[in-house]
């Protein structure tokens, strides 16, 4: 019986003999390729494999394999990685249950692991690692920037909402933590849910100024149609999940005007970004999404690290993962003490450019900010 | 020697081969998938035991498998962190002994085995497939909604509990032991099948009536039969939680019902080795194709259609019947 | 006569209005055959159902021995030692003649909860098992599967298992329906012996058979006991032979 | 709480069990005349979805995307009853689950591979955009009053179909006695072609209707699945009458559950601690439900005894 690999292996990987053999690094990719949820993970492979491919170079091979969106299959494809590929380096997770499941394990195994999506509040403070580094975004963050927001906007009272799980717990706790207001209600919905009626009910029966939610993809883009043909026009605000280059043409005219949150846009001018946002289009012919930007951000900061050190020296890999010497389409970009990124946090609005829905960048939310569970990390 | 004896042994000869090339060989992960087919075999066996036996279509034994993860998941955070699980009236401690925990874990799936036995056997057909759907999807949502075990997030557990006298975090130390449960349920499952409860069971699958008319209460036996079934599917929930060093509330879903009722199936129901041969098959099949393109749900789906237009009764029982047409 | 051992007394019951069983008493006595004769949908069914326990009647009571047993389950019935069979045969198909027997032997014993042993190992159920199949004439046919048996066969079988529940008494429901002449001759040759062991509470369209065996005959219409007697008081009858005697003919 | 939100609520509760009544009775037809479990029922629902988003995007239309969605769902429907479906009849409902998992398993991916990893866009036609206020002063959205109307349309339809018309006679026939309608002469395989061939373009429609408010991608169609087997669990299985009042029993529980039941704990708990075991149950209550009417009642509201 022999089991197959799936491999895409950087062009020059097969080169791999002829190299210097020190600085050889295999990464594993854990993401999500098949299911309701591909969408996010075609995404980051694709920007993480554009970032590998420009940069040329050798000695680095990446295998890559599709989770499912399921915990368990996540668990094995880490354990077959690392025990079978031996692999150094583990990526490409996207969601935060998946992260959970994998992440801990990963690093007591004493491999890197680098998240290119999520960061749950739970490995950031007590259970952070000083092997796991998040070149995304500690799950609060964006959620944080949505409630300065609608402080700077001058809300009061918003009406908030996310999912019963506890990324939404989260959503809710990162806003509510800079909100200066008094939430008017506050809502847990179901998990997968695609009908609001009941929930827009309970908004028109409050007397708040603004909503406030978090719903990542199919989810927002349900109760965006549906607010949209409710008859309220209270302003919304939500972090950039709801509002993605992918979803966003779903969504279509009722997204148009909504203000959401991002450390990402195709419109933040620095040479790094001007250039991936030309080669992905020219790549794969379609505008590059959030996901994208984290999976290109994520393999350039492993390439500035693979550049510096060698992966089996791990405390002068880590050195030069920390240091993030890298150019992030996000412009400045730097770790914090729990290895989770120091970025600005933009808000942005949705405007249609011809045909297509996209994203503008309207002010900074938040500078330079960083996540409240530094504090409880100690490595 | 009756044909399907001969595929059993050859069956197992092969599900011992792979995993001793692979541990000549060094290929821990091999091991691994070996240990997740002895373990979805494990669930499925105690399915069978509704399913085959009994002819309980019971859509939702992912209940119990979950059950039997959660009561790792919690006994071991506990364990881990040191807090009991209840100070009062008495306490209550996390553990970290896999014994305990199989214990427990079957205690707990036959005591909720029970009570959602003695309601859904109120029905039957259909709407005991549905019933049982319905109790499956009560604990899903329950598992989602309840915070207080991380809810969506599941539950991680970053070292692999104790078996006295056993290094489980060695891949082939876990395997064997996952083959040697699963060695000890299909035994009991022969010796069940063939003993005065086996029998009765079996007649009441096929006439109902007639148990009556000899005296017994089909309910009771059918009970029964849930309960013991329960128990071994969570104790395989228990030892897959085990291996993934994690539980989550997909643990509970209906997919998970609808795949351990499909290694039964697939592999064939009622047969001894029906869920070894459907758990083998399933597990090559998602590694095999897994590899041949992102769409592989599509061969995957394709295959499964096969087997159920194409070779009915399952691979054993195809191969089985096969052999008895050719003399 | 003896005390009966079987007593159905002013027992009545309807579905949705449909009178079904209107003030049925009848008696079984030892060592009796008693026929229980009707046209269709005169609810001869209905009534072994209610006596055998599948069935709750609206009111009226069944006695056995002594005891009511009018709110008891059907396995307890059976458990007490009243064994029917089926109209249509509800045999395990799938199982051989000998599993099928051995479940009556078992549900006799009681105890089924025994999980390791084999069955088929076991002396005590396999002699009485085979004792009833020996004396109904399936002896060489114990390890054929029972689909393979041939409609008089799945008949012969139906009386075995009853026979292992060593019954007090039999109620059967048309064992012969659907035999042919030879097959009907041989069943009706183990009835005639089987009284002896316990009286036989009889319904039965064959009146060959009837009459060949009734000690007694109890006539439904509608129902309703129009009649009760000995075969020729029961012929005699102008009211049967209008009721039902005569649409037959 | 206000007698408003109450009503709205209810509203909401109605066109929600409306929607479920068009999943659940194809899905309660196919079960009573042939026998048959489909859990790729959902899949059907999917291929509306699709099937309109992607007429909307060619011609802009919504109408021809509701006609394409009839359309298409009932050609596929009618393709895999042909191709498979039909060869299951006579197979127990075992043999059933594995084959038409393993159809939602080719069905999605197939749908993805066409279409894609992302959802897909479809709108509602601007005529139907916006609230309309209903007596009281509630604002209502058109839309969904739409949807009210086209499903309380599509269960008269059904009703008369069944009652009234040729096929409808041997569809109860069906239900009541399959030999019996071969031996009346009656094309049995046409029969079992058209009722699926129904079933699936009312599956369809939903679809269609459900995409223009949600999300149209790939596995939207199992939650739903789920939900229509419940309808016609709770109904009675074979019974339209039962899919419908099951459908708007389901839907109101499910709009109206979680306040009621948030109220009722409130009346005695703290309001935290209300809202938190409120929350934790309220997506339990449509199985709670099930279950008790399938405890007390062992086969539905209106199903025949089995």
């Amino acid at each position: 019986m022999k089991f197959s690999k799936l491999t895409f292996t950087a062009a020059l990987a097969l080169a791999l003999s002829a190299t210097n053999a020190s600085a050889d690094l295999k990464v594993g990719m854990i993401t999500t390729l098949s299911g309701g949820g591909a969408g996010l993970g075609i995404d980051v492979r694709d920007g993480f494999m554009l970032a590998v491919e420009q940069s040329g170079v050798e000695g680095l091979s990446v295998v890559i394999e599709d989770d499912q969106r399921k915990p368990d299959v996540a668990v094995q494809l880490a354990d077959k990685l690392i025990q079978s590929e031996k692999v150094d380096v583990l990526t490409g997770i996207i969601w935060s249950n998946l992260a959970m499941a994998v992440v801990p394990s990963t690093t007591a195994q004493g491999k890197f692991y680098l998240s290119p999506n999520a960061g749950p509040a739970a490995l950031a403070g007590k259970g952070c690692h000083a092997n796991y580094f998040n070149v995304a975004w500690q799950n609060d963050g964006l959620h944080e920037a949505a409630g300065e927001y609608a402080n700077k906007a001058g809300y009061s009272n918003s009406f908030i909402m996310a999912p019963n799980y506890p990324a939404g717990v989260d959503a809710l706790t990162g806003y509510k933590r800079m909100f200066n207001g008094e939430p008017a209600g506050e809502l847990f919905t179901k998990i997968g849910q695609n009908d609001y009626a009941a929930e827009i009910a309970q908004i028109r029966a409050s007397d708040a100024d603004s909503v406030f939610f978090f719903l990542p993809g199919g989810m927002g883009i349900s109760f965006l149609k549906q607010y949209a043909n409710s008859g309220l026009d209270l302003p919304l605000i939500g972090p950039a999940f709801s509002f993605d280059q992918g979803i966003l043409q779903a969504v279509g005219e009722a997204a148009v005007g909504v203000k959401n949150t991002s450390q990402w846009n195709k419109d933040i001018e620095n040479p790094a970004n001007m250039a991936f946002v030309k080669s992905f289009k020219e790549k794969y012919d379609r505008l590059p999404s959030l996901y994208a930007s984290q999976g290109f951000d994520t393999a350039n900061l492993l390439l500035s690290a693979m550049a510096t050190a060698d992966v089996n020296d791990q405390d002068a890999f880590r050195t030069a993962l920390e240091a993030a010497d890298f150019e992030s389409v996000r412009g400045e970009f730097a770790f914090a003490s729990n290895h989770h990124p120091i970025q600005n946090i933009y808000v942005r609005e949705v405007i249609k450019e011809g045909d297509v829905f996209t994203n503008k960048i309207i002010e900074t939310a938040l500078i330079a900010h960083s996540d409240v569970y530094a504090a409880d990390c100690s490595f | 020697m009756s044909r399907e004896r001969q595929i059993n042994i050859a069956l197992v000869i092969v599900l011992l081969t792979v995993p001793l090339w692979a541990w000549i060989k060094d290929e821990p992960f091999t091991l691994t998938l070996c240990t997740r087919m002895a373990i979805l075999a494990l669930a499925g066996v105690g399915l069978n035991i509704a399913l085959g036996l009994g002819g309980l279509v019971s859509f939702g034994h992912a209940v119990f498998f979950g059950l039997g993860g959660y009561t790792m998941g919690i006994l071991a955070s506990h364990a881990q962190t040191y807090s009991p699980l209840m100070e009062s009236p008495f306490l209550i401690e996390g553990t970290k002994s896999m014994p305990i925990i199989w214990l427990i874990a079957t205690a707990v799936s036959a005591l909720v085995a029970f009570l959602i036995g003695a309601l859904s056997l109120r029905t039957s057909g259909v709407y005991f497939i549905m019933i049982t759907l319905a109790f499956g999807q009560m604990f899903y949502y329950f598992a989602i909604s309840w915070p207080a075990y991380g809810g969506e997030d599941g539950l991680s557990i970053y070292v692999r509990n104790g078996f006295p006298g056993l290094n489980t975090l060695d891949p082939v130390q876990y395997m064997v032991l996952t083959y040697a449960l699963l060695g000890i349920a299909l035994w009991f499952f022969s010796r069940l099948a063939n003993s005065s409860f086996g029998l009765t069971l079996n007649a009441a699958r096929q006439s109902p009536g007639r148990v009556q008319a000899v005296g017994i209460r089909p309910f009771k036996v059918q009970l029964f039969a849930i309960v013991i079934s329960a128990a071994i599917t969570g104790l395989a929930g228990a030892l897959f939680a085990d291996l993934n060093r994690f539980v989550s509330p997909t643990m509970f879903s209906w997919q998970t019902s609808g795949e351990i009722m499909i290694f039964v199936i697939l592999g064939g129901v009622g047969r001894l080795f029906g869920p070894v041969a459907g758990a083998a098959l399933f597990v090559f099949l998602e590694h095999q194709l897994g590899g041949l393109s992102e769409f592989w749900h599509i061969y995957l789906g394709l295959i499964l259609l096969g087997v159920v237009l194409f070779a009915r009764g399952g691979i054993v029982g195809t191969l089985a019947e096969s052999g008895l047409k050719r003399g | 006569m003896d005390k009966a051992i079987l007593q159905v007394k002013d027992v009545c019951k309807s579905f949705a209005g449909l009178r079904a069983s209107y003030n049925i008493s009848l008696e079984l006595y030892p060592g009796e055959i008693h026929a229980l004769i009707g046209p269709n949908g005169a609810g001869k069914s209905t009534l072994i159902k209610q006596i055998s326990g599948e069935l709750r009647a609206d009111s009226g009571s069944v006695y056995f021995g002594n005891k009511n047993i009018s709110g008891l389950s059907a396995a307890k019935r059976a458990h007490l030692g009243l064994a029917r069979t089926f109209q249509i045969s509800s045999l395990a198909m799938e199982d051989t003649v000998l599993q099928n027997v051995m479940l009556g032997a078992l549900g006799s014993r009681g105890n089924v909860f025994r999980f390791f042993g084999p069955v088929l190992h076991d002396k005590e159920l396999l002699d009485r098992a085979n004792d009833a199949l020996a004396r109904v004439g399936l002896d060489q046919q114990a390890a054929v599967c029972t689909a393979e048996l041939s409609h008089g066969q799945r008949r012969q079988l139906e009386v075995a298992v009853a026979l292992t529940l060593q019954p007090k008494a039999f109620v059967m429901d048309e064992p012969m329906a659907g035999l042919g002449g030879s097959g009907s001759r041989q069943l009706t040759s183990l009835l005639d012996k089987l009284r002896e062991e316990a009286p036989i509470l009889l319904v039965e369209h064959d009146m060959d058979a009837v009459f060949a065996l009734a000690d007694r005959i109890s006539v439904l219409v509608y129902g309703e006991v129009i009649a009760t007697g000995s075969v020729d008081e029961i012929r005699g009858n102008l009211e049967v032979q209008r009721a039902y005697l005569g649409e037959e003919q | 709480m206000s007698l408003m939100l109450v009503f709205e609520q209810i509203l909401n509760g109605i066109q929600f069990g409306v929607m479920l009544f068009l999943m659940a009775a194809g899905l309660t037809l196919v079960f009573g005349v042939m026998g048959l479990i489909n859990l790729a029922h959902g899949s059907l629902y999917m291929i509306g979805a699709f099937a309109a988003a992607a007429v909307a995007n060619a011609t802009g239309s919504f109408l021809l995307a509701l006609a394409a969605s009839l359309g298409v769902a009932a050609a596929a429907g009618a393709l895999v009853e042909f191709l498979v479906i039909r060869r299951l009849y006579n197979r127990d409902h075992l043999d059933q689950v594995l084959a038409t998992f393993a159809l939602i398993l080719i069905f999605s991916e197939g749908t993805r591979w066409l279409f894609g990893s992302f959802p897909l866009y479809l709108d509602i036609p601007d005529y139907l955009k916006g609230a309309v206020i209903l007596p009281g002063g509630l604002q209502y959205p058109l839309y969904r009053l739409t949807i009210i109307l086209i499903g309380l349309l599509v269960a008269i339809a059904l009703y008369l179909l069944i009652a009234k018309t040729k096929i409808g006679v041997r569809i109860r026939a069906g239900e009541n006695d399959r030999e019996m309608i071969a031996a009346l002469g009656v094309d049995i395989s046409k029969l079992y072609t058209a009722v699926f061939a129904i079933g699936a373009a009312l599956a369809g429609l939903a679809g269609a209707l459900v995409g223009a408010v949600q999300s149209v991608q790939v596995g939207m169609g199992e939650p739903v699945l789920i939900l229509a087997f419940v309808v016609i669990v709770i109904g009675g299985i074979g019974s339209i009458k039962g899919a419908f009042i099951g459908a708007l029993l389901v839907g109101l529980t499910e709009k109206l559950g979680s306040i009621l039941l948030l109220a009722l704990l409130s009346s005695f708990l703290e309001p935290a601690q209300a809202k938190s075991i409120a929350m934790m149950f309220s997506s339990m209550l449509i199985y709670i439900l099930m279950a008790v009417v399938l405890v007390v009642k062992p086969s539905g509201l209106y199903g025949r005894r089995v």
